[in-house]
């Protein structure tokens, strides 16, 4: 069994407004140096059998079609060292 | 012979029996639509609800889309049944690429239930068609996840082509862009909007009757169709 | 040490057991021992413990709380008294409503959005298990003073989890109250309200009739939720394996509880089941003996065979476990397929795991083994009972004595206006509209009345109109100047704002929140508030039909305003005639009335 | 400036509603070789000056106090490579 990680954040130019009231949480409570925040989701997904690139090519699906929506996020993949 | 509107209920799903309510209001017949089914059973036309389908786990309409009754649905829309998705439902129309953009949690990061001043800003739509150009409603809205995105070149085309139906005034409850509050497909036949038009359906349970138009639109447009173009 | 099964607590009596970490006195351990004429094992133990816990067992109320049946006035509506899940109430043309408030204070301090939220749920689905549809919430809250650092920590997460829970289950929030006071600051009460409708014939009872009769364990998993306490226990017995630490935070899934809900009803209509419970605090243990002791009095049960979230839970946190979004139901042996059918249709997972006899016994087994023998009876219904010492606490004079007379009052227009606008800034008068937006007040279409108004209105027959108005209502400050008079006054108040709406008054819920039973002066407030609340609701004419004890709410000495928080429901044979707050229309009238 | 990255995850005894339905939801749509699915939040925080240990330090302190509820949830900062 293994463990691929998938993150999904939202694209650059897509306003996050959870990362902006975050940033400005952060300002009241004292945390002046933090110039952004941006809020994404990390998802852990334990994949059967052996990770080869035939299943990893399955974890990129799964996030293209439906961890991520691709009109406003964008996802990375990786396996969890 | 009436029309027939079709409801469809996902798991989670909680302002179906509401909207079912609405079509019969209107005039029409409700046929109950359940998220395995394939078969449209031949409907006129269709209604997303309200609710928080599967959950809303993940994004909200992210996983109804990929449910068995949104492959008929889509199918069927893209060849022009009139569809109109309300609050989750609109949600899952933009997660099912019928309609553009997305809907992200509210800029004050909370859930908001209040009356919301809508002006109608498209009547080419069998959903408005018996609006008027500019009439201003009052509808409940409730959501968590109602501000609308989308890329700016998106936001400018649907400015641009007239995709917008109904903008937020007095006030913009949850952060949307250009203050979009429902928009349409461009056949006209798509129409996606956050506020409830369906809990404005009598002044005994909702803050007005408004909302019945959108479905007395539907069934007029069923029965006196290729009224296209006209603003009524 | 290996399982302790029923055997080996025969063969070895001296085990040292840790019954005072779980919250039993050395008397009541004893008992324990004489009832099973050998010393408990573990899982009897902690089924026990939990269920002979204050909580569970309203050992302290108990004897104050029978007043309420004592002087219970005459009435036909109530159709199901105190004593089940909750009270029904007959509104008329073949409809039922059931009504309940109950409290979730600690785990909302520890966790404020997962306390609140699992408090929703958990009120949601004791008006499910009387076979009733829930249709409305309500919310009675208190906090610390609204500017103190951990008010800002309580109040979003409770009224978020309120707002995250109910919304997606789709009941309406009809109302509710918010107060601050400081003695609430390391103890918010975050009370929750359901209602529920029914048709008369679709009442159904927690009671497991009928030997041979199928029990069935169905809705979420069974993971480690809310079992701290226990895992004292599994320690003990599993330190090869080592569950690791449980957590005593239950989280909540809305989702399941909302499909559960239709799975239910589904089930209700097609008349599948002869008893059901729903499973909360003290989970299967609670259920199994409950339903058993109302009963045939005996049941077997497969502990095995329930489906679990995390394998490694020894069978004393099975027993024990939290886990939300659960229900157990007793289903005829022929209707058992159809049951096991509505479930899969809605995708809610569901497993036999017992079965009901006469043995008048309630035993457990686990890996082939007997871990639990017992009475039922004497874990679920015949738990000790305290008379808990009482006094009029020394101060209760001089507080009474401290009249507003001694207050200054203004004495110019510049006075007034200040005070005027010092009352109007306070957060106990401000506007609450913070919170109850936050709520959703429209879905299901029924909702007739609601915040800011008076009372909650709910229409429950579209022909008709037949509907209910709730109001729930407390003012702590009266009730600690005077207990007695401070619960009439919280009756009154929830009674008027009901009728106020145009409705007629039925009946009664409450639910008492005060500080430790072991304080004399805690005590006597719970026993004057009791003594207020029956004697005004024989005055009135409205029974009591349930209700919630929550003891215990200090911060280190300092208890709570005793806070007894009173709901009423009434009946209105048409809502369309409901009358609304405020004044409606240019030209009306206004008139005073009473003195 | 320098980015941290703050992982926040659903502890593991804690029920974990948004992974499971994923994952069901993964199923249905015939990815079957997944065994389990946790969704967490991945938050990329931007912050002024060098990323010396106070700075770091103080990231840690917002994780702690905000971006993650440590009654049900675990997390980890680490420098964005
Ligand atoms: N926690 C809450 N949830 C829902 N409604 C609430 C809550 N708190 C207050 N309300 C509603 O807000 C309105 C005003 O409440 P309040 O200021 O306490 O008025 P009153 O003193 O007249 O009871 C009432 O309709 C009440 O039901």
């Amino acid at each position: 069994m293994a463990r691929v990680v998938v993150d999904v954040m939202p694209k650059p130019e897509i306003l996050d407004p959870q990362g902006q009231a975050i940033q400005k949480a952060l300002g009241r409570m004292g945390f002046e140096t933090v110039s952004g925040v941006r809020q994404g989701k990390r998802f852990e997904v334990e994949v059967e059998g052996e990770l080869d690139e035939a299943a990893l090519a399955k974890v990129e699906q799964m996030a293209e079609t439906l961890l991520a929506n691709t009109v406003i996020e964008e996802y990375t993949v990786r396996v969890e060292s | 012979m009436t029309a027939r509107v079709g409801v469809v209920t996902f798991p989670g799903s909680l302002d179906d029996g509401d909207a079912a309510r609405a079509v019969r209001a209107a005039g029409a017949e409700p046929v109950r639509l359940w998220h395995r089914d394939t078969d449209l059973q031949g409907v006129d036309g269709v209604v997303l609800p309200g609710g928080f389908s599967y959950g809303d786990y993940l994004r909200c309409g992210a996983i109804a889309r990929f449910s068995p009754v949104m492959e008929s649905i889509i199918a069927a829309a893209n060849k022009g049944l009139p569809v109109l998705g309300i609050c989750n439902g609109f949600q899952v129309l933009c997660e099912s690429h019928l309609l553009p953009g997305a809907l992200v949690r509210n800029d004050n990061q909370h859930f908001v239930c209040r009356d919301q001043w809508l002006r109608v800003e498209n009547v080419d739509t069998p959903w408005t068609r018996d609006l008027r150009m500019g009439q201003e409603i009052l509808v409940p809205v409730k959501n968590g996840e109602g501000g609308y995105i989308a890329d700016p070149e998106t936001l400018e085309w649907l400015e641009t082509l007239d995709r917008i139906v109904f903008r937020y005034i007095n006030g913009n409850p949850n952060g949307s862009r250009n203050d979009i509050a429902g928009i349409r497909n461009e056949a006209g036949n798509v129409v996606g909007l956050m506020p409830h038009p369906e809990h404005a359906i009598s002044t005994l349970t909702g803050p007005s009757v408004d909302g019945l138009v959108l479905f007395t639109s539907l069934l007029n447009s069923l029965l006196t169709p290729a009224m296209s173009g006209s603003s009524a | 040490m290996s399982l302790d099964t029923v055997k080996s607590a025969e063969t070895t009596p001296d085990v040292t057991q840790p019954y005072a970490d779980l919250g039993l006195k050395p008397d009541e351990y004893a008992r324990i021992r004489e009832i099973l004429g050998r010393r408990p094992t573990s899982c009897e133990l902690a089924m026990y413990s939990v269920m002979w816990s204050e909580h569970c067992s309203y050992k302290s109320s108990k004897v104050h709380l029978r007043q309420f049946g004592e002087k219970a006035p005459q009435t036909d509506v109530l159709m199901v008294g105190m004593g089940e899940n909750a009270g029904v109430v007959d509104i008329g043309d073949g409809y039922a409503v059931t009504f309940k408030v109950e409290s979730h204070n600690h785990p909302s301090y520890v966790e404020p959005y997962q306390g609140a939220a699992t408090g929703i749920g958990g009120i949601v689905r004791d008006i499910l298990t009387m076979g009733a549809r829930p249709v409305a919430v309500m919310d009675p809250l208190r906090f610390g003073p609204l500017d103190a650092e951990d008010t800002r920590r309580v109040l979003p997460g409770v009224v978020a989890g309120i707002g995250g829970y109910g919304n997606c289950l789709g009941l309406p929030n009809i109302g509710g109250e918010v107060v601050f006071d400081p003695t609430y600051l390391g103890n918010p009460l975050v009370n929750a309200l359901c209602v529920g409708v029914m048709k008369h014939d679709d009442i159904k009872l927690a009671k497991a009739s009928g030997p041979g009769n199928q029990v069935i364990l169905f809705g979420a998993r069974t993971g480690g939720d809310g079992i701290g306490g226990v895992s004292v226990l599994a320690s003990e017995t599993f330190d090869a394996e080592g569950p690791s630490k449980r957590p005593s935070v239950q989280v909540g899934d809305p989702f399941a509880e909302k499909v559960l809900i239709e799975c239910c009803l589904e089930i209700f209509a097609a008349d599948l089941v002869v008893g059901i419970q729903d499973l909360g605090g003290a989970g299967l243990s609670c259920a199994t003996t409950e339903l058993s002791s109302a009963g045939a009095g005996g049941m077997h049960v497969v502990l095995d065979r329930v489906p679990l979230r995390d394998s490694t839970l020894a069978p004393e946190e099975i027993l024990m476990s939290e886990s939300q979004e659960r229900m157990c139901a007793i289903v005829e042996p022929s209707k058992v397929d159809a049951f096991l059918e509505i479930c899969s249709k809605w995708d809610v997972e569901a497993v036999v795991i017992g079965e009901v006899n006469d043995s008048g016994r309630l035993t457990v087994e686990w890996r082939g083994e007997t871990v639990v023998d017992v009475p039922p009876r004497t874990v679920a219904h015949e738990g000790p009972v305290y008379e808990r010492p009482y006094e009029r606490p020394a101060d209760q004079d001089a507080l009474q004595a401290d009249t507003a007379s001694r207050l200054p009052r203004p004495a110019t227009a510049a006075e007034l206006r200040a005070t005027i606008l010092r009352l109007a800034g306070s957060p106990n008068l401000c506007d609450k509209s913070w919170i109850t937006s936050q709520y959703d007040r429209y879905v299901l279409g029924n909702t007739v009345l609601a915040m800011p108004d008076d009372a909650g209105v709910v229409r429950v027959d579209e022909e008709s109109g037949l509907g209910v108005a709730v109001s729930t209502d407390c003012n702590g400050r009266f009730a600690r100047l005077d207990p007695y008079a401070g619960a009439q006054l919280a009756l009154a108040e929830a009674y008027r704002n009901v009728a106020a709406k145009g409705a007629r008054p039925l009946a009664v819920t409450d639910c008492l929140n005060f500080g430790s039973p072991e304080d004399p002066g805690v005590m006597w407030q719970f026993a004057e508030a009791v003594r207020g609340l029956a004697d005004g609701c024989l005055e009135l004419e409205v029974p009591v039909t349930g209700g919630n004890v929550s003891f215990y709410n200090q911060t280190g000495e300092t208890a709570i305003l005793p806070t007894p928080v009173v709901g009423v429901l009434g009946v209105l044979p048409d809502v369309r005639t409901r009358v609304p707050m405020g004044f409606v229309n240019d030209g009306d009238t206004i008139l005073l009335l009473g003195d």
